[in-house]
């Protein structure tokens, strides 16, 4: 029994140095915080946090925080946000909501950083939400496309760096009936966040189109990688048109799939986290990926002329020679330079950095074009940020833009395409 | 001798104590160094249950996140969708899980070895699966919020409770591995023959074990749930299985104390990875490499020498012949 | 006290053990003995419930025990020992010893994990209960040994002991002197004497070792081929020629083979 | 009956893995979860060859294979053969370890992006009644089948069989006998890393190549070889089959969200029926 108890303790102490090592650090490094309403900010470093998967299945997101660290590394050594270095601090979460609630609070706390960018994962973010919402820490643009961080909006969350999956799916819908003139839709749905915010803007939607119907809700596992089933319902439910919300591997099997049981001619249209990617030529194959319409809130770097894509490709292809600049990469580096753009509007006029000051600055943000992306809005109703798009198609390789600027307007929830 | 022990008992005991009370001043007040020690405390708890199921009762389970989740989600739907106020709704969550423990606990009485993994893996990988589509109950991908008990204002004083909670568990688990419940899930591991002849029911012991282990996992979710305040069906997948019965058989297989060990190295080890890129798993793969290699009997056979010294007759010495050892578990 | 009825034993197509009967009386030392596969192991685990006999009956006080679990036979009354000792190796002699005491101890699961006085009592008194079945055994400076570490004729004892604690009406040895010397025998045989004499225990016996079972026994069934070939005390056994043939012919095998 | 053929290309896909860990398990007891991990390491071998060598396919196969045989070695003469006689828990949860360290490392190396892996025959799909096949999806069918079969002759009916029959019944017994153990096992964690590197380079081009793709793949190659009884090759091949087969069935008729839930139903209701699992032997009592 004595000895048990003496056991018990041994893994106390362990864990109590192992805390007083990394407090010493901690308290170390919290000199520079500031009151409520600002951290992290010294006279020359400005600390953002960022978290995310960088290992485990849904790895592939670290992409994001690889644009954002180039990015960030561009802006420091080009004299950084007006003298002020970036610092970007980011934890590994695995894509797991109870790693993430750990790192946010040390983030947060600990590291006391300015602001977050980017935020991957959408049951993570809602995890999360609580404490973030709480601080009032800046939320730049979360790497989630849920309603719920934009709408209703909250104060401290601005945005999303993917597109709303509802607002994205409405477009497809409408694309769909207006442009395709498909009255039969079928959709194949991710059954979590990606697909089925998507799949409730279809249901509550289609009715507006005359003679449109749903004639078959397919919904497949995230993570499937058999997607034979899923292609023999649409050879059975024998669709105009098919809407796929979901990621890039799935869709790109079940395209596979579809053809090599012959359904090759069928419009197929997939949620931009799904399709935005040159790889997916290589995935599903070159012939069958042809044709796939998809959204987007900026051309490929291969079709833009886009100076800050330039900028884009050039230094990423510096900073991270062996990754393919395709993809999330793109992503992160955009929401790093609405970041930058915050900032420096934040300190305009010599005022202070601090979050109220840095709320004021982002609802500055009119179709801002001055990113890669086609524009930034945020007003103090409208936190969507991204509300302005393309289609694309991939063609011979290459993904092109068919459409010009596509707007959202969350007030009155209407479409707009400009010609 | 005897009062130099108590003494000693008593000194640790009143240490560990006095460790825990002040804990949260230690970090200074920080809700992360707080947050992660409750999710030490969430691991303890599971890696004894498990331990309890494994290291004594010889019964694998791959599947204990699913334990978990099912006490996250529990508690989530008590507190929230039913409004039951904090004291029913932990010990409540428990009992549910531990009703889930049972329904495994049946077909695993029958099955051995990998069969009986291949079952509890499966229990492990559907949890969330279920979760994620039964949105009626669950909310689906969404997740489900936690009403945090509001007799606690803060996380502080929340802090406190669940330490207290995770004490006393240990102090029952203790009580019961060293009961006559224990030794018959011991006999059960050691000799299934012997253990019927001496009039252990083993379909019922197993299923008791099951149902005991489950429920303090579904407490150990329980606590997950109401200190984070949201469940989700990601939270706990099959990966956290493999890395509580990591824990054990890293920590020591049988024991409580190594059940913590184990805990608590596995979950500081990522406050000191996380920050490099995409390391954590490759430094926890390694620990745990090296250490079954070099500790087979665990980290916490380091300390069981003097015991044994101690303990060993002298003049007997003669009749003591070294003893194949047994297969520990059940696989 | 236990009968056999016309017990049969089938593995497949096999015939373990062939109508079998016999009876032992209680308060008797009862040896049942026989060349190596005879079906002696059989026997017990039948009464162990182990195996179920295709046919036949197994009375022990009158009541038929196939009705009933593994787990339930101790509860009636009869314990045992096994050939190859099964100890919870990795407990201590004390420990093996408290297992023993099972079916005895209270289990219910709240007083214990609560570990109330009245479990801590019931606890000591299990103590204190091992600890004279050790003294009986003259082992108990080895309590709080771990069995692996014991050499077999130790491990032996606390089978024995484990058998005994719980205060059985019958009690099964399976061989109990198998891989002792000499002076380890002398002391295995005067301890199922006295189980017999100073306890009052019905012991049922397997042995190779004659020199015992002709010392102890007060009746001695012979088995060959799973079918009982002589029955009597050990002196009408030892010169019953259909035995000294059954011995002798495995003898023989043995020299063939070589 | 599409449903089932695609069902069948899973199958076998679970099949050929299964056959390595059964392999493993059958000579050194000890079930490998790195198994799945080490396959991916392979095949990101073969596609390094590929793609940055520009070798063409077979040569690729062929050196990526003997990579396996020596990276099997390696981890046999590395780590396990020290854990020989260890508790099997103990080995499973260093496998464990190993299972993370090589997906970590991976990653690191390879990044995360999914790439596209190529066929090991190329052509469009071919129609022969209302099925479609590919005639990739032929040859893996073929592959598993000829590789169950040559190591069931092996293990049934060769020398190296026996050797490796007998060192899994008694490791001292096999030593006394002349059988150099440590070498057999080694020899088996080649031969296992080769079959996990075949799966591995078959799966690819239809999960697609990246550090996740035989984390599923593993585990339902684990249940399939406990569904066949998890000592005989046959019945890792044929578990595999049931559970792909099911699986397509479940997820086009009933609910392809829960296809995984029903199959493991499956299976424990399969188990609960016969705890040996189907091709398993009757349960020996223990002698007493």
């Amino acid at each position: 029994m004595m000895r048990r108890i003496k056991l018990l303790l041994l893994p106390l102490l362990i864990f109590s140095l192992c805390l007083m090592a990394a407090c010493g650090n901690g308290t170390a490094k919290k000199g520079s915080t500031g009151s409520q309403g600002t951290q992290g900010v010294t006279d020359n470093e400005i600390l953002i946090g960022h978290l995310g998967p960088q290992t485990g299945p849904y790895a592939v997101y670290d992409y994001f925080r690889k644009g954002i660290d180039s990015h960030f590394k561009y802006v420091n050594e080009n004299g950084g946000v007006n003298g002020k270095k970036l610092k970007l601090v980011a934890y590994d979460d695995q894509y797991q909501p109870s790693r993430t609630v750990k790192n946010a609070t040390r983030i947060l706390q600990e590291d006391k950083v300015f602001a977050m960018i980017g935020n991957v994962c959408t049951p993570c973010n809602t995890a999360a939400r609580n404490t973030f919402e709480k601080s009032g820490i800046p939320m730049v643009m979360v790497s989630s496309g849920a309603e719920e961080f934009v709408n209703p909006p909250i104060k401290n969350y601005f945005g999303s760096s993917i597109l709303n999956y509802r607002v994205e799916t409405r477009v497809f819908l409408d694309y769909a009936a207006n442009e395709l003139k498909a009255k039969k839709i079928a959709v194949v749905y991710q059954n979590d966040d990606y697909g089925k915010e998507g799949l409730t803007a279809l249901q509550e939607n289609i009715d507006k189109y005359e003679g449109a119907t749903l004639v078959d809700e397919i919904p497949y596992v995230a993570g499937e990688t058999d997607m034979s089933s899923q292609a023999q319902h649409l050879d059975q439910a024998d669709p105009d048109a098919i809407i796929v919300l979901g990621g890039p591997n799935p869709a790109a099997n079940l395209k596979k799939e579809m053809y090599k049981i012959g359904l090759k001619d069928v419009p197929y249209i997939v949620s931009s986290v799904g399709a935005n990617d040159r790889n997916q030529f290589k995935l599903a194959g070159d012939d069958i990926w042809e044709g796939t319409i998809s959204a987007a809130t900026f051309p490929m770097p291969d079709v833009s002329d886009d100076p800050s894509m330039k900028q884009y490709v050039e230094r990423f292809k510096k900073d991270y020679p062996n990754d393919p600049i395709d993809g999330f990469a793109q992503s992160g580096w955009a929401i790093a330079e609405v970041m930058v753009e915050a900032l420096k509007r934040t300190e305009q006029g010599g005022k202070d950095l601090t979050w109220e000051n840095f709320y004021d600055a982002m609802h500055t943000f009119d179709n801002w074009d001055g990113s890669i992306f086609e524009g930034v809005t945020f007003t103090k109703d409208n936190h969507y940020g991204l509300t302005t798009m393309i289609l694309t198609e991939a063609k011979d390789g290459k993904i092109l833009p068919i459409s010009d600027q596509i707007k959202f307007d969350p007030a009155s929830g209407e479409i707009t395409y400009e010609d | 001798m005897i009062l130099k022990l108590l003494e000693n008992k008593r000194l640790t005991i009143g240490l560990l104590v006095v460790f825990m009370l002040i804990y949260p001043f230690l970090v200074g007040n920080s809700n992360y160094f707080m947050t992660l020690f409750v999710i030490t405390c969430i691991y303890a708890i599971t890696s004894m249950s498990l331990n309890l199921l494994i290291g004594y009762g010889g019964q694998i389970s791959v599947g204990h996140a699913g334990f978990l989740t099912v006490g996250g989600y529990s508690v989530a739907i008590l507190s929230s969708t039913v409004g039951l106020p904090f004291f029913l709704a932990l010990p409540l969550a428990g009992i549910m899980t531990g009703s889930i423990g049972l329904l495994i606990g049946l077909p695993a009485v029958r099955l051995k070895g990998h069969f009986l993994a291949v079952a509890t893996l499966g229990f492990g990988l559907s949890i969330p699966q279920i979760v994620l589509n039964w949105d009626g109950l669950t909310g689906g991908y969404s997740g489900l919020a936690v009403t945090k008990p509001l007799m606690f204002g803060s996380d502080f004083s929340l802090f406190y409770v669940f330490v207290v909670i995770t004490v006393i568990i240990t102090w029952l688990i203790q009580n019961i591995v060293k009961s006559s419940l224990g030794r018959a899930f011991i006999a059960i591991r050691d000799s299934e023959v012997a253990a019927q002849a001496i009039g252990i029911n083993i379909s019922f012991y197993k299923t008791t074990m099951f149902v005991i282990s489950s429920f303090f996992t579904g407490i150990a979710g329980g606590i997950y749930g109401y200190w984070v305040g949201f469940v989700s069906p990601n939270d706990f997948i099959i990966t956290n299985s493999f890395l509580v019965l990591a824990m054990i058989v890293v920590g020591g297989l049988a024991s409580i104390p190594g059940s913590i060990i184990g805990a608590v190295l596995f979950s500081v080890i990522p406050h000191f990875t996380d920050s490099y890129i995409g390391i954590t798993n490759i430094v926890i793969g390694i620990a745990v490499v090296l250490i079954i290699l070099f500790k087979p009997d665990g980290i916490v056979s380091l300390f069981k020498m003097n015991k044994q010294k101690l303990v060993k007759p002298a003049g007997k010495g003669e009749l003591l012949v070294q003893g194949g050892e047994k297969e520990n578990a059940n696989i | 006290m236990l009968t056999f009825n016309d017990i049969t034993v089938q593995f497949g197509g096999l015939t373990a053990v062939n109508s079998l009967s016999f009876e032992v009386p209680k308060g008797q030392i009862y040896s049942i003995i026989g060349p190596n596969g005879a079906g002696k192991t059989t026997v017990f685990n039948c009464i162990s419930r182990f195996y179920t006999p295709s046919k036949g009956s197994i009375l022990f006080n009158g009541e038929d025990l196939i009705k009933y679990k593994p787990h339930q036979i101790i509860n009636k009354g009869i314990a045992r020992s096994f050939q190859n000792v099964e100890l919870f190796t990795k407990m201590t002699v004390m420990e093996n010893l408290l297992t023993g005491l099972h079916p005895l101890l209270k289990k219910n699961i709240f007083p214990i994990a609560l570990n109330l006085p009245s479990v801590k009592r019931m606890e000591k008194d299990a103590r204190d209960q091992a600890y004279e079945v050790m003294d009986l055994l003259n082992i108990t400076d080895l309590a709080n040994e771990k069995v692996s570490n014991l050499s077999f004729g130790f491990q032996k004892m606390v089978d024995i002991g484990r058998a005994m604690i719980v205060n059985p009406q019958l009690i099964l040895l399976d061989e109990p002197v198998a891989g002792m010397n000499p002076i380890e025998t002398e002391k295995i045989s005067e301890l199922i004497l006295r189980l017999k004499n100073e306890l009052g225990y019905t012991v049922l016996l397997i042995e190779h070792d004659m020199s015992l079972v002709m010392k102890v026994s007060d009746a001695v069934t012979v088995m060959n081929f799973g079918k009982k070939i002589s029955e009597g005390t050990p002196a009408e056994v030892q010169n019953d020629p259909v035995v000294i043939e059954a011995y002798l012919g495995e003898v023989e095998t043995h020299v063939a083979a070589k | 009956m599409q449903i089932i053929v695609s069902g069948l290309i899973f199958g076998c896909i679970y099949g050929l893995a299964a056959l390595g860990l059964v392999l493993i398990y059958k000579t050194t007891d000890l079930v490998n979860f790195a198994q799945g991990e080490m396959a991916m390491v392979t095949t990101f071998v073969s596609f390094t060859f590929l793609s940055q060598f520009e070798m063409g396919y077979t040569t690729s196969f062929l050196l990526a294979l003997l990579f396996a045989a020596v990276f099997g070695a390696i981890v046999h003469q590395g780590i396990m053969k020290r854990l020989q006689s260890a508790p099997p828990l103990n080995q499973l949860v260093v496998t464990l370890g190993l299972f993370m360290v090589f997906n970590g490392l991976a990653g690191l190396i390879w990044g995360h992006k999914p790439a596209g892996y190529p066929q090991a025959i190329k052509g469009d799909s071919i129609k022969m009644g209302s099925v479609f096949f590919t005639p990739n999806e032929i040859f893996v069918m073929g592959i598993t089948l000829t590789l169950m079969l040559i190591f069931f002759v092996i293990f049934r009916y060769t020398k190296v069989g026996l050797a490796m029959r007998a060192s899994a019944q008694d490791i001292k017994a096999s030593q006394l006998m002349g059988i150099k153990v440590t070498n057999v096992f080694t020899a088996t964690w080649a031969v296992g890393a080769i079959l996990g590197g075949v799966a591995g380079m078959m799966t690819a081009p239809i999960t697609f190549l990246d550090t996740h793709m035989m984390f599923d793949v593993l585990i339902m190659a684990f249940a399939a070889a406990v569904l066949g009884g998890f000592l005989s090759l046959p019945g890792a091949v044929v578990g595999g089959l049931i559970i792909g087969v099911f699986e397509n069935l479940i997820a086009f008729y009933l609910s392809p969200e829960l296809k995984l839930v029903y199959t493991f139903l499956l299976i424990i209701i399969v188990l609960y029926i016969r705890p040996q699992g189907i091709f398993g032997g009757t349960q020996s009592v223990k002698k007493v």
